[in-house]
């Protein structure tokens, strides 16, 4: 019996490798496991190796374990890759077609099974995929009445023929003699619950984290790995009175959504590195002319086209830095799929208390990583509209004296949107004074450059990085993915453990915080997945102590795996 | 007949006197007034040039944005509330230079939005550069021999992309201008004016009198029938662009109901909540 | 008839099987093998996408950029060296969704180049995203109720940016597509041939089967004159752009004499030195 | 007698207001003198004011003086903004159609001048600027001949119409009783050669550069305050079998002008701020894809439009950190006009050594004011085109072999441009193996990156940063045409003086000569026009030494006064 388990499923891609993980991860949350699952895949459609790496847990897990207990593979380039990996008394499963060079001992169980002869003989190649789900939840002995009743539920809206091919697989699948000891079987720990739990991606977190908060207008360019962000949306947003609308690229989706949050619905797009890039110069117009509105970011391997179906987090500096002149945004960076939901709420929050544009940052392993969550927390669903005037605030004012860009304490202005009696006002992304009008004045271009990063100033005050304490004179900081990385090393030593946190707030950073954290540790090690150290940059750009802070990156398209962190830890 | 001051915010332009902006500026107020669109319901859009500056002068809700994005800017507005005005404006460089894309799939997008370009085949804002819509041996500060590429003509274009409402007109000819964009304004679905406005400081070809003694008004062909799109094609390939009024209006209904449809709300008009019940079912779909 | 291998660099594409990609990549090599252009006077350019990989298999110079932005690329390389062949290749959603706005331009600055749409209407590497080129209805991904908009036809918009030479094909016209490549090749000036080029994968309803019922080839049409735009413009707006073969190519001699001049040298041969004498001379002008 | 003399022309914009000051800088610089000149103008064209000022001495000028000596008034705005500056003793020039509120006296000389009437007579309103200019020469003493000569010059290509109303205008402005007593007149001491100087901006110098350094491709799209670049260009380029090319937007221009380069030609492209931003996505691309390409900025307020026509340094950080994904470029940054020219040729250079993209900086004030230059040097012309293999080496390669992207020790691969011999080979913005050809290999992929940032650390330490000692212990630091303010400040006081810096190169940065600096001087002073004190972070993240490194910013619009200077080199 074990607590944790992982395994890989591997082939060519269009097999439905991914679809199989998915399902089998499905099956395993509704029996109350955990599961989290890393993808491998290329950037073509069908043929090369794709795969997905699983870690079943009784609690929750975060990140794949670095060894494997169980290959199933459906090509020979998913052995060779992940041979190494597997544990001492491993078990390798595999399509009988495929010519095997790899023998058995040394523990070392080797197991054909007829997978796509079983598809072939259903009429349909892609009832492989329940032939894979069956065989593997025989291994890991999930009962038979939860698999049968995930296909029923799976296949009931397919057509009959469909649903008849796959019947067949799954049966003779189940009837399939395996003749494998019931010591390669293996077997979980009884979870501590049984109750079923969500399987969830980062980018549909997102997604359902914005349509909770409001948002209603989503205006987006397809890019992987964003792209689930506006599918999910294109699903629920019409249910709710909502547009999606895939448009003529990333340039006309945020100037849409920058549109839309003019214009008082909240709106957002989402894209990757590329599209980042293009969007630059309309950010700054959103920023200038102070329009609430959210730009999500998966990040994938730049500069340029890249690795698009590969892990970085190089798009830090440019979110941080990046585009003509000087303007505030607020970055947010969740680290686990519940923060995802979670900052996707407060994203919309921000971009309406601040009126500027808010960017919420994931990677690709946290955008796309398949895996179980806790039920997300209802109550945690807040809108609040910052200084939108109401129409009755609106009915008392006078129009030609209406100060749309007043300059209080806070920089904050009272705002107001098409539609609104005696409210209206120009908007420029000019400089311009408080009633939005262009203007050259140097005295007033000071004056409202000042206001505008005033206004963000207090968020610098707060608490916006997620620390975990374990008495360690040593913290291990980090942000999206990496997190949950550092995490689970953590867990798997006795002591003595490092402290570990995730940077959820990148921009304003807050330097307040991260002070007192020079102040209480002795070291902080940035690990971060780029190649010009860009978090750790823009920490000792703010804060100095070159010698405290120390830089771990790794910019190969690959995240940390967790013996990198844990050897990092016995460096210390 | 000056009631159409009540769209005027009393800012004098900082355009050219004699500048052929002025006329569009007052196309557009008259327009408004003619069909009382409460101020607070109307929002002009422009992009970045001297056409650009248009929006800082109406009284109205207006957005003055970046060069070449007004069509996706308006069309972020309509969609966020159907029940709005949205004019666009824009000068030949912002919609159909690097503008192009986005107009174009404004186009056969076809949201209810009036487009008015402010044509005068040149850039005035950096001071008389070419534009794609300037004739071929067009000489400017970037094209010292000559401009050497075909031109593009905005109706054509417009045409070709889908456009459910197409009209041409003149800085010197006020009342077509107004009676266009009233229509413009009252069609269902997209309307795209193209309004030639010349440059007098920039522009030594593409004068008053050069479209006067050039332009002709399709009202005058007495067989012509604006709802004829391969009539109007031709029309336009014939006079190489050069005619006025009611180009093309499409008979049938409109058919994109992203914003069309009477009986859903602006989505400014939602309702954000959603509720515990709709959230738990929403969760399900994950399991 | 296997020469044509020479153009090919051995590597197996990562399409799937049966994309109708495939034959346009054998159609490039074919043409050029025809037109015996020596592999390093060729240029083959892409963008993103399925499409966007061709390049990666063509024995000769070649260059895969971003998503986009192929027409700039290529008429930079043409640009600077007149005298290579430069085919630009790419995506529907390429070249008429991010890059719609190079393509027009492409086409009124008409430099000899030759464009290949690889027309799948659907968005490949994305994993069957709507494309601009979609019809409406079509139901993918991104448009779970169908694609609202009205689709562009490239072959209508093309003409109306003013193309010296369009032509379409299919990709299972392999003879045709390949005489279409080869005269698009010799066309002096910029060619564009829209290829209907079937996403297997994601586009289940233009199949090949669904090409082949809907397309006509304009040389069945005895009275059709590939050189008179405005037939050609009647006859893309009857088929709906379902159309295939030499569309419109202009009679006239190119008038874009920025690369046509034969008087002048390739910028690449330029010297690159200038004389102290005409630097003074240059120093001069600002005395 | 005086060594240097200051005076401003203000009027409504359109009325060659410009167009006089320039055409006095030339009299006076065919005469031996100096002149520097700052333009203040509006984002309109015709009416608001506008004016030019103009400060000239018998030596070297590189920024305006603050205070004034005349003032040359067609509008009353002009005297109501600079009536403060006005030297005690100074003269009011003005058009007698104004009204005027400022009274004579306390040494203030006010005389009214028939412009307008003298324009009216002349039969073309445009004469206005031929009379302003006679006049200020006359005050200023300039010899009778040098006028006509220069006038007759100047409207030799002109209609006999415009030549004709243009005599009539300047006669009767020679003719015309001034009336003014002798020490009114303004009389600069004799320059110390008589030698004619060239007259510039920084934009026509970055392009006379890049001409003579063998670009010959630009395509460019029109942008305030850059245009000047391609116009220049667009001019000189045919005469030289060259292509300037006005395209559809920036993303194009840069796309182009990579096109051009991958294909041999050494090509460029101008634009500001808001250009700069859509290149992001194509400068990632060429770096990545190591063509060379240089890029000039001349940056204006931002962000988004920003106040097009004003002053600003904030484009650095973008230019530094901007762009997603990890990639190399160089950025110069010339602070003269004479740098602009050399920084141009060396850009080309670096170019195609380093086969990167190189980013040409400079700001409003350096890239437009019109100002007296020393001859440039035709020595300093060198091309050197790196690592481009000859045909006769190429006819020795394999082609199959060809390794376009090799990974030698320098990271600088030898390198083939179409149409050479066996050299055919693909190129992919998709990141790749030496051979070009598209790669997910882990290994590869940090291979490559570590090249791509291998080559151009080499100029990390050579010295970049001109250093002009004074035996201070403070060093004021700066780029683009804040080094000429602070040089005048410098050269104004006695003693102590401070040392002055301008960094030529922002990236790489000069580490090694900044680390020595940063030995050898108790304070460093930066001055920079930004909100963000992006020049002073980008040396702090490199460098530490927050309590040595101070920051003085401004960022109204304006560049720094003389005054401002002084003061600041007053606190030390
Ligand atoms: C991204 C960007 N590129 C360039 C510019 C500079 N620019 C301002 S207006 C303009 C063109 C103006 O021409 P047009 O759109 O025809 O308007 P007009 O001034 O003629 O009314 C340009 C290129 C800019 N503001 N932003
Ligand atoms: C700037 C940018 N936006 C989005 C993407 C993602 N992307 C890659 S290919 C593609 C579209 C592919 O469709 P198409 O051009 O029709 O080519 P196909 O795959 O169908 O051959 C998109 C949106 C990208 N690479 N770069
Ligand atoms: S420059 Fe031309 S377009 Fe601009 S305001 Fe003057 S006349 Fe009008
Ligand atoms: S996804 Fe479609 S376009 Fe892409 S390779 Fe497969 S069949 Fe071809
Ligand atoms: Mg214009
Ligand atoms: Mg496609």
């Amino acid at each position: 019996m074990k607590n944790k388990l992982s395994f890989v499923i591997g082939g060519i891609q269009g097999e439905g490798i991914v679809s199989a993980g998915e399902s089998i991860i499905k099956i395993l949350s509704r029996l109350g496991y955990y599961a989290y699952s890393a993808r491998k895949f290329s950037s073509r459609i069908k043929g090369g190796n794709t795969a997905i790496i699983i870690t079943v847990g009784t609690e929750r897990v975060i990140a794949v374990e670095d060894k494997l207990d169980i290959i199933v593979a459906l090509d020979q380039e998913t052995i060779s890759i992940y041979r190494d990996k597997l544990e001492e008394g491993g078990l390798i499963l595999h399509d009988e077609g495929i010519e095997m060079d790899v023998v058995e001992g040394n523990g070392l169980k080797i197991k054909p099974l007829p997978l796509t002869k079983i598809a072939k003989e259903s009429g349909a190649s892609i009832t492989k995929t329940t032939a894979i789900i069956t065989f593997l939840s025989r291994i890991l002995d999930i009962p038979k009445e939860m698999i049968i009743k995930y296909f029923e539920e799976r296949f009931s809206h397919k057509s009959d023929k469909l649903l008849q091919s796959n019947k067949t697989a799954w049966e003779t699948a189940f009837e399939y003699d395996i003749e494998l000891d019931d010591k390669y079987k293996k077997q979980l720990s009884v979870p501590k619950e049984t109750k079923g739990r969500p399987v969830m991606i980062g980018n549909e977190a997102v997604a359902l984290g914005a349509l909770m908060a409001g948002c209603r207008l989503m205006p987006a360019y397809p890019i992987t790995p964003a792209s689930e962000v506006m599918e999910y949306m294109g699903k629920v947003l019409p249910q709710y009175g909502g547009i999606m609308l895939q448009v003529e690229d990333e340039i006309a989706a945020v100037t849409m959504a920058i549109g839309g949050g003019y214009a008082g619905v909240r709106s957002m797009t989402a894209t990757s590195g590329p599209g980042i890039s293009l969007m630059t110069e309309a950010i700054g117009m959103a920023s200038i002319t102070e329009v609430p509105v959210v730009i999500v970011d998966t990040q994938r391997v730049g500069p340029s086209t890249g690795m698009p179906t590969k892990h970085e987090q190089s798009d830090l500096f440019t979110l941080y830095y990046g585009g003509h002149g000087d303007y505030p945004t607020i970055i947010l960076t969740p680290s686990t799929v519940e923060e995802c939901f979670e900052d996707a709420i407060e994203a919309f929050n921000l971009a309406e208390k601040y009126q500027c544009p808010v960017i919420l940052v994931l990677d690709l392993d946290l955008g796309l990583s398949i895996q179980t969550i806790d039920s997300l927390d209802y109550c945690k669903i807040k809108i609040e509209r910052g200084e939108l005037l109401t129409n009755d605030e609106l009915r008392n004012i006078d129009s030609k004296e209406f100060k749309r860009f007043i300059d209080n304490e806070t920089g904050i202005s009272p705002r107001s949107i098409p539609g609104g009696v005696n409210g209206f006002h120009h908007v420029t992304a000019v400089e311009h004074n408080e009633k939005g009008l262009p203007t050259e004045d140097t005295t007033v271009r000071k004056r409202m450059i000042e206001k505008r990063f005033r206004k963000i100033e207090p968020l610098q005050q707060q608490e916006h990085i997620k620390v975990i304490e374990n008495g360690s004179d040593t913290l291990f900081l980090a942000l999206g993915s990496t997190f949950g990385v550092i995490s689970e090393a953590v867990n798997l030593v006795e002591s003595p453990k490092v402290d570990i946190a995730a940077i959820r707030m990148l921009r304003p950073l807050p330097i307040k915080q991260l002070a007192n954290l020079l102040k209480k540790y002795k070291d902080i090690v940035v690990f971060e997945n780029n190649y010009r150290k860009q978090l750790y940059a823009i920490i000792t750009e703010a804060l100095g102590y070159h010698d405290k802070i120390h830089s771990v990156t790794k910019y190969d398209g690959t995240s940390f795996s967790i013996g990198e962190i844990t050897k990092k830890m016995g460096e210390i | 007949m000056t009631s159409f001051k009540k769209y005027s915010n009393d800012i004098s332009p900082s355009w050219c006197p004699g500048c052929g902006h002025y006329s569009i500026l007052r196309g557009i107020q008259v327009a408004a007034d003619k069909l009382k669109i409460p101020n607070e319901n109307l929002v002009v859009t422009t992009g970045i040039g001297c056409s650009g500056r248009l929006s800082g002068y109406v009284n109205s809700y207006s957005f003055h944005g970046i060069h070449g994005r007004v069509m996706p800017l308006a069309q972020g507005i309509k969609l966020a509330n159907k029940e709005l005005t949205v004019i666009a404006a824009g000068g030949d460089g912002d919609g159909f230079a690097i503008g192009t894309n986005h107009t174009l799939h404004a186009l056969r997008r076809n949201l209810n939005i009036t487009y008015i370009v402010l044509n005068n085949q040149i850039y005035g804002l950096t001071k008389g550069h070419t534009s794609p819509l300037s004739d071929q041996g067009f000489v400017t500060k970037s094209t010292p021999e000559g401009a050497e590429d075909i031109p593009l003509r905005p109706g054509v274009l417009s045409l070709s992309a889908g456009a459910t409402f197409l009209a041409q007109s003149f800085s010197g000819f006020q009342q077509q201008m107004i009676d266009l964009i009233v229509k413009g304004i009252e069609h269902e679905g997209f309307s795209l004016i193209n309004v030639f406005s010349p440059c007098i400081t920039f522009n030594k070809t593409n004068t008053y009198q050069w479209y006067r003694e050039n332009l002709v008004d399709v009202s005058e062909d007495k067989d012509y029938d604006s709802s004829n799109s391969q009539m109007a094609m031709m029309k336009l390939m014939e006079t190489d662009g050069l005619c006025t009024g009611l180009i093309y209006q499409q008979n049938e209904e409109n058919t994109n109901d992203l914003i069309v449809d009477v009986d859903t709300k602006a989505l400014v008009n939602q309702d954000l909540t959603i509720s515990q019940e709709d959230f738990n079912h929403l969760m399900k779909g994950f399991i």
